[in-house]
């Protein structure tokens, strides 16, 4: 399988990164895409920046643990995840995920999955400015309740 | 052993590593933050909710009831909020 | 909300019609994006390639049907959906859906809401051809199952 | 009315589509597919799992008991396949 994990402060292009993953490739049937981008709001609130820290070392070795566990829970053709870090505005480019399989259901699982675990697991903290203040962004309960749902179901579409 | 801080912890700390030697009766992640609590103000504010900091040994997630014995590098950090 | 649909014959490009989605906003948080890809097998057994019928007309009043039901479901910024017609050989595309809202729930499950509609109620017609021989694909089964879910759950995360 | 056909029921039919007026008696699209199969060797062969053959009344999907009385155009299918 192609697995590509990237960590990086520079933007990536999603287009590209999807087009890299099929190129050339005529057994693929199905790819998601998932792109997290910075929002100018959150609860109701302005954001104005957002300054990603991650774990150098341990938010690689997270990401392919999961990788991994993706690829052996559904049939997958290639995985591309790359997570940018350091400040961006609203607009910017944060997370990239792209899955690739024969059939949509693996794919959009696998994407689904891998991002739950990216926002409760793997080691990055969002610190967010509202104007002048800044503030460490709380872990959200519906995250973890997302990520639980992988635990406790089997794996494709027996989760639902 | 290295230990490292991210995030707040990093910062009420107010160092992002630093090595420590900790007594030998110091089994568990868990009794380790205790002793670091006692170490300052600083480190007693940055471990004053320990139910919600969670650790890492070596890049590996790990309990407060995880023994430290064989661990090289040992990170604290709040809950995580990637993606 | 911005909702383009396509049915086109010519190609498209997934990463521009994304960057299209979002550009210039500061609101979207998450955007996911499926796109169909004719497979060089399928169930067991190679394709040269693959017609797709439509019928034009029906096929954009049904996709807008469903993307209008899939904005009164879940909160959505944007929805992208490209269809093509004609002939297509392995590794070419088929189907574009982008789907664009603050939270990443409500894009993936907007997004596969899509897709198992445009597989089961969107009036396509795929004709494969194995070397010399040619047959229509009989609809799937698997299809179906995947459809039905929508109209037994509730909307959003209530579905799983 | 107009009928049209897809894939299939088109290739069988031997046509993509067709004016039709049938009697006044076909009240349904059931019994215009029951009329329609008996128009013609090509057509009985067409409508002949009439179970699996699905219909579109002005671009909207029906059932075989829907009256046809105010269709301008009705098409004929099999399952879909597209996506």
């Amino acid at each position: 399988m192609a697995v590509t994990i990237r960590l990086q402060r520079e933007d990536f292009d999603a287009g590209a990164e999807m087009a890299r993953l099929v190129g050339g490739r005529t057994d693929i049937g199905a790819v998601v895409t998932f792109s997290g981008i910075c929002r100018d709001h959150e609860d109701g609130r302005g954001v104005t920046a957002m300054t990603l820290e991650h774990y150098p070392g341990m938010a690689e070795d997270e990401i392919a643990r999961h990788v991994a566990e993706a690829q052996s829970r559904w049939p997958l053709q290639g995985v591309t995840v790359i997570h940018r870090y350091g400040r961006m505005t609203p607009g910017d480019n944060i997370v990239l995920v792209v899955t690739a399989s024969a059939h949509r259901d693996a794919a959009f699982a696998a994407a689904e999955f891998l991002m739950d675990f990216l926002k409760t697991r793997a080691p990055f903290w969002k610190r967010e400015e509202h104007g002048g203040a800044a503030s460490w962004v709380d872990a959200k309960e519906s995250d973890d309740h997302a990520a639980r749902r992988w635990t406790a179901a089997t794996s494709g579409r027996g989760r639902r | 052993m290295k230990l490292l801080y991210f995030a707040w912890v990093r910062e009420r700390v107010g160092k992002a590593d630093e090595d420590v030697s900790p007594p030998a009766g110091i089994r568990t992640v868990g009794e380790l933050m205790d002793w670091l609590a006692g170490r300052g103000e600083e480190y007693a504010y940055a471990f004053e909710n320990r139910k919600v900091i969670r650790a890492a040994i070596d890049h590996t997630h790990v309990r407060p009831d995880t023994p430290i014995a064989d661990a090289r590098e040992i990170a604290f950090f709040p809950p995580m909020t990637g993606g």
